[in-house]
């Protein structure tokens, strides 16, 4: 058992993939010479050569669809954004190329490519910068949509996501590339769609995923501080997602708080109170809690952009809010609740 | 990096390659012209049934008719016929003359199970995966990048093919496609973009949609071969075809031919094409039309006489309504089917399975 | 009172606006010469010149982000998308440029501009073209949203999105620009963020917006039949929403669907019901369910195609469910409870 | 309508205009030289006061150093410093040149409410209306477009002001940059775009980035006129600027300047920048640094002695250092003005008001 940044578990997950597979690529900017933007894929050019680990212009549009292309035409491409903040100059072809050519050939031709890159905050970037999409990408048929919280389940969700034959948004995180953990020699896969408890409780479930379940696995612990069990599912796979998981999970604990990166309006943590609330309406006690950023641009500051994004605090308060114990009701960012 | 002299501001010629590569191919022969010939006036007849069937309503949506550029579609499959093809919404002629069947094609317009693209598509989503049509797509220039990418796969598989590339006057707009030229030169990529200007873009004439109305110039920016020529004779499409895919081939790097053409009807069916000036399309129609030139060379230089040529038109008569036919005595669509469009069926093993025998240790 | 077409009542509220001031324009595909794609801007390339009506290349990205730094500059852009499936190439310049810019400059440079054009279904087109933007746009926090479902709203709410001092996506229908209205001759506005009650009820709330409110009605009507008295409100505004209008009908009526066009998944419809769940939890009845597009994306032939979006059938499948009536759960298409 | 002939296919120079217009400004006095040299050694003893705080994570985030291509903003700023400016996320040169205090500037980079975006924007994006400065964006190309637009609003209102643009090499493959050189060129917009070709974009040089190096050829097609020079001097950028805005406002449309220069630092605060080939930095900063070839031009020129230079180095080092006292010293931004950024208070009268006696009967 290897201890490995998340940067190596998916560098490694990317060279095994590229040693099975002839028609795998990497492509992106920085990816080769540079080795990364932030060195995911170091020495994966000296190992795979120029025509397999490839360097772009600054032409995110270019190359998203070059990659369609060639998934179309058999290869198995996986295209970096830099950042997936710069996805939005390429998002027309991930969301009408890529997601839909399954379905407007009448099931001729799949898509089979990987789409990746750092999402959501990074830190004091500005607004510009700290964009989560999974809500976007999520929103449309026909793409898969994952992301990971340690190295272990990015390196396992990888492989399968590479090797998955439909076009897959994998998101991944500035913030914890350099975050270690345990990932088998062994080789192993995770299929896509199944959530991942955390940690077992019994008196409110919180959903979430990315990098927000350890902050998540943090309030839960001081949660069972104050005598409160709280149920931490990390979902990992928001398309498709793992509907009798959440709502096993919820039906037993009758209370559920979503926490989430992005924002709020319109998000996945909207879609799964939605859901839950509708599946789950007579099992629930207390109404879905989301935590998502508040309903606003990321300003630069330190002392702004803190206030924004989910946070220990914010969780607590939810929580709280759930049990029934009065928490002020600001506290838990809904939109519905603050300005 | 660049001297420390300001550096000279003189155009660099090698920059503008003309596509100077000779003619290709032997002459047509009769029966090879014959068959570019029906397959012109196949493409035709099926689309004016088509406009029959949308004043009929058996066809829907958007229907934007190829009729008057046939030439060019047909003159370049006379040459790539083992290619890639890519294109935009305007697709039936290129569809059919990469060998989708008039049935495949009239199906699709008309909604049914037995249509090119299963009736998920429609006019504007015709795809064929056995004649490596790699569809039509609605979104102006966003097809033009995949077209590296289909290049990029044939290359890596050292398959001798390029993508041939089909857009408008109007895509030669978009950044799509100023960023896929890009990248095409940069990694030398077997492509033949193919521009047809046919002069509008929807309601509006190329001089109003652009500063500069040559639009094989857009490849001096990027340092592309380009050649522009007229597109009226299928013989004359064939060879520059020819010899732009020699080019690609060659490793010397992609190619943008503009080919100068004309639709007859509007931009789509409900378009009643009141923009152009009086007297155009009747100039071009009666000067240019590819079908009647190509009958004229069949006659000319090969000595066809009128009965041949009217056997040839009978017969395409008979393929055409026999896809009407086929077409509206198909079957719809199998509701029973609404979600099987979403993901492909996973083919893929998902076995732990790498041989990683060949790997190298793994840096840390 | 006139009888207008829906597009003369836009048209009448884009030349009025363009009267009252110089600084307003309207650009955008074939809408001078061609006097636009539908015909909305008819005439008014010759009422106002080639510099206040004008025709551009197809290059979506280079004119919305021509608009957004002419508002910067004092402007006021009215941007035409042909359709807003075209948008997605441009999106860049509505979420990451006008939505942020008010911010990024610590509020010195507002955008007040309008990107509008139809959005959503026009039948027979297939999945490129039939895409509804609004979960999309109202998703990101500096943008307004807003909509309308007849002709007397479209030319009240299209002025004020045209005075707004923020950027307005205004969201049409080709389906309804030949729809008559009567609108009043006297010039009116009708104020961003105000919800309409288009038929007051009290046995459940059926919320929605754009086109779907006539279906909507129409499905109403068919429930008053049944004994079941449904108040429909139109929300017209999706940023900002008019929160209170919706709690206030949904505490009353114990019992709420929403239905929009669109796909489902973390739509507009999502963030409605995961508010209206938080907010009125103690009130509801029933969970709120919605009826929006199947989660596929939108085929061309006619007989699958009419299976995708909502529909009075299954408007009032729903309906029956919240009312506890029993209703195949299928027939209302949330994703819940369908594949 | 294209002839019914093929066309022509040899280049048409005239699409490729050259900025033949001469040096329009006189040269500069020996106060303008010293007032240019002032500006950027102060823009460079700002920006190393700021790496220095960033180290000591008083400023946080992206950080990209403008240290070498001062001459570009400055020279650029001298002979248009009423027009309206646009530019990319590596703005601080700009924003000083166009006008921004060394103290708004170092606030805003430290997040403080004094800061030139109140904190909202940090490094990337400085912003001051006051001096027309438009602002810098971090969406690589996306401002490129809206410089048009403000161009389209200093024409419409009559102001004899063009937008000035800067962006990167890199930023040159960007499908926004090709389709706002189209629509400027179409609308002859008073435009003047400044690609400041540093050789890099982050650790790509220039060659593995694009088929053509010589950037301003991007301008051929589109028809726009261009132009290379090298950057080093500020005083031919000043001029060439000077004849490029004079093109742009004469009505003959926008101008392409392509303005080869060079960074010292890395992308940004985190690139060590080991891409470069051994030696070439060392020989740019000899040859071709700004500030000593100006400093040499004062000397040569127009007389000065050290000790006049170095009175100068030494007002700009109390002004950098008394832009970080007052940085460190402002008050951070207030959590309670965190909801005021999402919508602009609305100032328009939403009041039905319209004087419709101007319009037509309206159409039915
Ligand atoms: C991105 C985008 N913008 C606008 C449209 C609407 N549209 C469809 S075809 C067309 C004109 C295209 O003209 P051209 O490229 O010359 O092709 P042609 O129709 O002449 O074959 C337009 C504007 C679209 N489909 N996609
Ligand atoms: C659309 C987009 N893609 C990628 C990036 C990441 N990025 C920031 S700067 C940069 C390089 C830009 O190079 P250039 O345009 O030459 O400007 P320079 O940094 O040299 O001033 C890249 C790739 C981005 N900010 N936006
Ligand atoms: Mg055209
Ligand atoms: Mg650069």
């Amino acid at each position: 058992m290897a201890t490995l940044q998340i940067r190596e578990a998916l560098r490694r997950a990317m060279r095994e993939e590229m040693i099975r597979d002839p028609s795998v690529f990497l492509m992106g900017e920085e990816v080769a010479h540079y080795n990364g933007a932030y060195k995911v894929s170091q020495g994966m050019l000296e190992e795979f050569g120029e025509l397999r680990v490839v360097d772009t212009p600054i032409s995110e549009g270019g190359f998203a669809g070059l990659g369609v292309g060639a998934a179309m035409a058999g290869m198995r491409p996986i295209i970096e954004f830099m950042t997936w903040n710069f996805s939005f100059v390429a998002i027309d072809q991930v969301i009408n190329s890529a997601a839909k050519i399954w379905q407007m050939s009448g099931g001729q031709y799949n898509i089979p490519m990987v789409f990746r890159g750092p999402n959501g905050l990074a830190e004091n970037l500005g607004s510009q910068h700290s964009t989560a999409v999974d809500s976007i990408v999520a929103h449309f048929p026909g793409l898969k949509v994952v992301t990971y919280c340690d190295a272990h389940d990015a390196y396992g969700l990888l492989k399968s996501a590479i090797r998955d034959d439909n076009p897959v948004c994998f998101l991944e995180s500035e913030l914890t590339y350099g975050q270690k953990g345990e990932v088998p020699d062994q080789e192993f896969l995770i299929p896509l769609g199944q959530a991942k408890v955390r940690r077992p409780g019994k008196d409110l479930t919180i959903l979430s995923w990315g990098k927000q379940v350890l902050m998540v696995e943090a309030a839960a612990a001081k949660l069972a501080e104050q005598g409160i069990e709280a149920e931490v599912v990390d979902l990992r796979s928001l398309r498709p997602l793992d509907q009798e998981a959440i709502y096993a999970s919820v039906s037993r604990t009758r209370r559920c708080v979503v926490v989430h990166e992005g924002y709020l309006f319109a998000g996945v943590g909207a879609e799964i109170a939605a859901r839950v609330q509708e599946v789950c309406f007579d099992h629930l006690d207390a109404p879905v809690l989301r935590v998502a950023n508040r309903d606003i641009n990321q300003p630069y500051a330190t002392v702004l952009e803190k206030l924004v994004g989910p946070s220990i605090d914010r969780v607590l308060a939810a929580a709280h809010r759930v049990m029934g114990k009065a928490s002020p009701a600001e506290s838990t960012g809904t939109n519905a609740l603050t300005p | 990096m660049k001297p420390e002299s300001a550096p000279p501001d003189e155009p660099v010629e090698s920059l503008d390659r003309l596509l100077r590569l000779p003619d290709p191919l032997p002459p047509c022969t009769r029966d090879e012209l014959l068959g570019l010939y029906r397959q012109m006036a196949l493409i035709r007849r099926v689309e004016e049934l088509a406009a029959k069937a949308y004043t009929q309503r058996k066809i829907l949506g958007f229907c934007h008719l190829y009729i008057g550029q046939e030439s060019v579609a047909v003159g370049a499959a006379a040459s790539t016929s083992d290619d890639y093809w890519i294109t935009a919404y305007r697709d039936h002629g290129h569809a059919m003359a990469k060998g989708v069947s008039a049935r495949a094609m009239m199906a699709e317009l008309f909604g049914k199970r037995t249509g090119a693209s299963q009736g998920q598509g429609g006019s504007m989503h015709i795809f064929d995966k056995s004649v490596r049509f790699m569809g039509g797509y609605g979104i102006v220039g966003a097809h033009v990048p995949m077209a590296n990418g289909i290049a990029w796969a044939a290359r890596a598989r050292e398959e001798e093919r390029v993508c041939v590339c089909f857009f408008g006057d109007g895509a030669a707009n978009q950044g799509a496609f100023f960023e896929a030229l890009c990248l095409a030169e940069l990694y030398r990529l077997p492509v033949v973009f193919i521009c047809e200007n046919n002069g509008y873009a929807m309601g509006t004439p190329l001089h109003r949609q652009s500063a500069v109305t040559d639009m094989s110039l857009r490849a001096r920016g990027v340092g592309m071969t380009r050649e522009q020529l007229a597109g009226w004779d299928v013989q004359r499409v064939r060879q520059r075809v020819a010899a732009a895919r020699q080019h690609a081939l060659s490793g010397q790097g992609p190619v943008l031919l503009e080919i100068v053409t004309y639709r007859y009807r509007g931009h789509s069916m409900s378009d009643p094409a009141k923009y152009r000036p009086a007297g155009e399309l009747e100039q071009v129609r009666e000067r240019n039309d590819p079908l009647t030139l190509t009958r004229r060379d069949l006659q000319k230089d090969h000595g066809l006489d009128d009965a041949a040529i009217e056997a040839v038109l009978a017969s395409v008569e008979e393929e055409a309504d026999d896809s009407w036919a086929f077409a509206e005595s198909s079957a719809e669509p199998d509701p029973a089917t609404l979600y099987d469009f979403v993901y492909a069926p996973q083919t893929t093993s998902l076995a732990a399975d790498t041989d990683l025998s060949a790997a190298r240790p793994q840096e840390s």
